[in-house]
C-alpha cells in the first residue's frame, strides 16, 4: 500500500479502537430506545447516564449542565440562536469574532437578517482579540458574547478566561466554540466563568454527528430542535446511543495521560515548524508562536497555491489542508487568514498540517523531506516567483 | 428505574384484595388522570389488625400501597395517620423523582380510610384536621418538574 | 439467558448486520473529512453521494432532494421552522393534525409563542383526519400542512396523495413526517406530491442519530443549522458518514423483497391482534383495522394501567410500550389516544407492540401465552375490576 500520512486532524479524526469497542455493543445487542421503561431501554439509559458523568467530569461541569447533540456545529447553532430568541426582550446585539468557525459566523450573519445586530471583532496579527475592544463594544442591549476557544486554521488560543470576566461583569452570557480546544487544552469551565460551550466528538478520535452543548446551570436559551422529551426536555430525538458513549470514551482517553500527550504533540508541531523553516524559503508561520494549539502547524507558502499544494501532497499520501476543511466548498480565501492580515496570495497559498495521536516522527520527517521539493517545482511553475528568484 | 425493592412489591404485592364488612374504606385518586387507590381496613381497640388495598395504578402506586399496608398493620390508628409518604418511599430504598407522587397516593388512601373511621365512630384524631377525601388530588401534574 | 421478547419496534430496531458492515470501514480506515479533497475525504465523499442516490431512489426523488440531518427530529424541526421562517412574509398560518408526534406538535407550539397561528386538525375514531375540514382550514395566509404520514403509536395511515392534492390545489407547500412509515409502506414522492418529507434510519434497521429531509427541488425554506457548506450548503456540520452509509444500507435492505416483508409482517400483526382478541376480555384495537403500519398492533386494556403491564411484561422478558416511547418522559396519557376519543382510564390501559423483521411466530405465541395472566392479575388489584366482577 501506498504511503498514507495523515496531517489534517483539526478536520476529523479516526475512531480510536477502544471507542469502537465501546460504542459496538450498542448497535445490536443493547440497542434499546433510552425511554423506554423496560431493560433493554434502561441499559441504553445507563449508558446515556455514565457518558454524561464522564463528559461533565472532564470539564468540571456537572452532569445535567452537558446536552448532547448532532455535533459541533449544531452546538453553535443551538447557543447562539438559542439565546439570541430567548433572550431578544433584553436586547439584540451580540458580540463576536472575525475568525470564528462558520457555524458561528453564519448563524450571527443569520441572526441579523432576522434583526439582530452583530458586532464582529477583529483580531491581531496573531488572530487575538483585544479585550480592550471587546469592552468598548458591549452595550445595554448586549445579550451574548461568542468567541472560540481556539481557532481550528491558525490554532490561536483566546484568553478565554480575561473574556469570561468582562462577559460576566456585564452580565452578558458567554458562549465558546471549544471544538477545537475540547481534549487538546485543559478546560475548567467553573474556572474559566464558562456559560456556553459547544464540543464535538469526531475531533477527538470519536464519532462523526456527535457533539454536546455545556450549558450552565440557569442559562436561559431556546431550544433548537422540539419534539421528545429527551436531554431533560430541551433537545429532542432519540438519543445517538453509540455516538455518546463513544464520544464520553474519547474525552476518557483524552484526559487520560492528559500532559504527556500534549508534550508529545508539541513536540512534534514544533519539530515540523523548526523542519519546514529550515528547508523552505519565504514560509511564514500563521498563529501564536506559543498561544497555539498543540497539534497546529499553519504556514503561508508564498508564490503558490494551496489547493495545487493539497494535490501534489496526496499523491505523496500526506494530507492536510489549506484553510478549514469545512469551509473548502467555498474557494474564497480563508476568512480567518484575512482576518489577521494576509495578502490574498498569502491566504491562498497557506498549508494546513494537523498533528494528532497517531502522528508518528516519521511522518513528520517525511514531510519535511517531501514539501521542499514540491514547493520548489510549483514555485518553478509560478509567476510570482520568477521576480523574486530574477527570472526574466 | 425502579428499586429492587419496588420491583418486589410490584411482582408480589402484599395484602391485595377486600375485607369484608371494614370497619373502615377509603378510596382516592383521580380517576382522569388514571390512577385509583382503595383502602380497606379492620380496626380493633384502635388497632389495625387488618388491611388490604386495590390499586389501578403504575409500577411505583402498586408498591407503594403494598409497602403502606405493611407499614401500618398492627399499628394504632395514631400510628398509621402519622405515615409519610417519604416514609413508604424510603422503606422501598427511593422512588424516581418523578414517581414521588404515586407515594402521596398511599398517605391518602390510609388517611382516608381512617376519616371514614372516625366519622363513623365520632372520634378525632390528630392529623385529619383539614383532611378532605373528596378534595381531587391532583398529583398528576410533574409534567414540568425539571 | 432470560427470554427476550422485543416488540417495540417503533420505539427503535437492532442494527442489522449488513448495516454494521457497511458503517465499519467509514470509522477507522477510510475516516476522512467528506469537505477534504484528499483521498481520504474523497473515499468518504463518494460513500456519501453514493447514499444519497440509494435514499433518493427509495422514494423516487433525485439525488439533490435529498439532504442527511441528525434523525427525524431534526428534520421534522428544519421542515416546519424552515417553510414557517422562510415564508413568514407570504403569511404566518400552519395546519397539521392533533396527533403528530411531538417533533412536529412542540415545533408548532413553539412557533405559536412567536408569532405563528396553527391549526391543530381533529382526527376520528381511528386517527383519520378529515379532508373536508382540511380544505375549510386552509386559509389565505396558510403557508405549510404538515400531516404525518403514519402514526407511531396507533398505525393509522393517512389519506396522504388526497391531502398532497389539496396543498397543491391552493399553493400550501405540505411536509409530511414519514419516519414510521418509510421502510413500511412504498412510497413514491412525485407521484404523491409531497414537497418535503422527514425520514430516519433507526426506526428501519440503520443507526440511531441519522434522518434525511426531502426537499423538492424549489421549495424555499431557511436553514435550522447553519455553518459549513455541507448537504449544498443547506445543512451544515461535518457529516457522520457511518450514519448516513448505514442509513442507506437500511434502505437497500428495506426495499429487496418488499413485498415479501410487508406480507411478513402483517401476517405476524394479524395472528398478535387475533390471539389476544381471543384470550382476554374487555379489549379494544385502537387505530384503524386495515390502514395501519403492518407492523402495528394497539390495544386498549381496561382496568388496567400501561406501565404496571410494561414492567410485568419486562419480567418476562417482553419488550413493549404503551404510548410512545419517545414521549414516556412525561406520565399524561397519549396525546394521540385522547384524540381519538379514548377516556384517560383506556388511554393509560394502553399496549402498543411493535413487530419487526426479528420477530418471529414463536415470540407472536409467547406474547399471546403471557400476556391473560399478567392482565388477569392486575386485574385482581385493580378496584375498577371489582365493580364489572360484580364485586362489593
Ligand atoms: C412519527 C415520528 N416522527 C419523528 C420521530 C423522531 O425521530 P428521531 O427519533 O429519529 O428523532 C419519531 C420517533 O422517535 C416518530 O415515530
Ligand atoms: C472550531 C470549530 N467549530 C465547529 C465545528 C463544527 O463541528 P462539527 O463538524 O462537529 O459540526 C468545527 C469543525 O468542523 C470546528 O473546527
Ligand atoms: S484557477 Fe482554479 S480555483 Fe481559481
Ligand atoms: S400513581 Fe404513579 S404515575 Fe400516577
Amino acid at each position: 500500500m501506498k504511503k498514507r500520512v495523515y496531517l489534517d486532524y483539526s478536520a476529523t479524526t479516526p475512531l480510536k479502537q477502544e471507542v469502537l469497542d465501546a460504542m459496538l455493543p450498542h448497535f445490536n445487542a443493547s440497542f434499546g430506545n433510552p425511554s423506554s421503561i423496560y431493560t433493554y431501554g434502561r441499559e441504553s439509559k445507563n449508558a446515556i447516564d455514565n457518558a454524561r458523568d464522564i463528559i461533565a467530569k472532564s470539564i468540571n461541569a456537572k452532569s445535567d449542565e452537558i446536552f448532547f447533540t448532532g455535533g459541533g456545529s449544531e452546538s453553535d447553532n443551538w447557543a447562539i440562536k438559542g439565546i439570541a430568541y430567548g433572550n431578544k426582550h433584553k436586547g439584540k446585539h451580540i458580540i463576536t469574532s472575525k475568525i470564528e468557525h462558520h457555524a458561528v459566523l453564519h448563524t450571527c450573519e443569520y441572526l441579523e437578517k432576522e434583526g439582530f445586530e452583530v458586532t464582529y471583532l477583529k483580531v491581531d496579527e496573531y488572530g487575538l482579540v483585544n479585550l480592550q475592544e471587546l469592552k468598548e463594544a458591549i452595550r445595554s442591549d448586549t445579550i451574548l458574547i461568542s468567541i472560540m476557544f481556539a481557532n481550528n486554521e491558525i490554532g490561536t488560543i483566546q484568553p478565554i478566561k480575561e473574556i469570561a470576566e468582562i462577559a460576566n461583569s456585564k452580565q452578558v452570557y458567554f458562549h465558546t466554540d471549544a471544538v477545537q480546544a475540547f481534549g487538546n487544552i485543559k478546560i475548567d469551565v467553573k474556572e474559566l466563568g464558562i456559560d456556553l460551550m459547544s464540543i464535538s466528538a469526531h475531533k477527538i478520535y470519536g464519532p462523526k454527528g456527535t457533539g454536546a452543548l455545556y450549558i450552565k446551570k440557569g442559562v436561559k436559551l431556546h431550544q433548537l430542535i422540539h419534539g421528545g422529551a429527551q436531554e431533560k426536555k430541551r433537545r429532542a430525538g432519540t438519543e445517538n446511543v453509540p455516538g455518546i458513549v463513544g464520544f464520553a470514551k474519547a474525552a476518557e482517553l483524552a484526559h487520560e495521560n492528559f500532559d504527556e500527550h500534549i508534550k508529545h504533540l508539541t513536540s512534534l508541531r514544533d519539530k515540523l515548524i523548526a523542519g519546514l523553516k529550515e528547508k523552505i524559503e519565504y514560509i511564514h508561520l500563521n498563529g501564536h508562536p506559543t498561544k497555539r494549539l498543540p497539534g497546529n502547524v499553519n504556514f503561508s507558502i508564498e508564490f503558490i497555491e494551496g489547493e495545487s499544494l493539497l494535490l501534489s501532497l496526496d499523491m505523496v499520501g500526506i494530507a492536510c489542508s489549506s484553510g478549514s476543511a469545512c469551509t473548502s466548498g467555498s474557494l474564497d480565501p480563508s476568512h480567518v487568514l484575512m482576518s489577521i492580515g494576509l495578502t490574498h496570495e498569502l491566504a491562498h497559498g497557506s498549508l494546513r498540517l494537523t498533528i494528532g495521536d497517531f502522528t508518528t516522527e516519521e511522518d513528520i520527517e517525511y514531510v519535511i523531506n517531501q514539501l521542499p521539493p514540491i514547493v520548489e517545482k510549483l514555485r518553478q511553475m509560478s509567476p510570482l516567483y520568477e521576480k523574486v528568484k530574477g527570472g526574466n | 428505574m425502579y428499586s429492587d425493592k419496588v420491583m418486589e412489591h410490584f411482582m408480589n404485592p402484599r395484602n391485595v384484595g377486600e375485607i369484608e364488612n371494614p370497619d373502615a374504606v377509603g378510596q382516592v385518586g383521580n380517576p382522569k388522570c388514571g390512577d385509583i387507590m382503595k383502602m380497606y381496613l379492620r380496626i380493633e381497640n384502635d388497632v389495625i389488625t387488618d388491611v388490604k388495598f386495590k390499586t389501578f395504578g403504575c409500577g411505583s402506586a402498586i408498591a407503594t400501597s403494598s409497602m403502606a399496608t405493611e407499614m401500618i398493620k398492627g399499628k394504632t390508628v395514631q400510628e398509621a395517620l402519622n405515615l409519610s409518604n417519604k416514609a413508604v418511599a424510603e422503606a422501598l430504598d427511593g422512588l424516581p423523582p418523578v414517581k414521588m407522587h404515586c407515594s402521596v397516593l398511599a398517605e391518602q388512601a390510609v388517611k382516608s380510610a381512617i376519616y371514614d373511621y372516625a366519622k363513623k365512630n365520632n372520634k378525632q384524631y390528630e392529623g385529619l384536621e383539614g383532611f378532605d377525601p373528596n378534595e381531587e388530588h391532583d398529583h398528576h401534574h410533574h409534567g414540568d418538574e425539571e
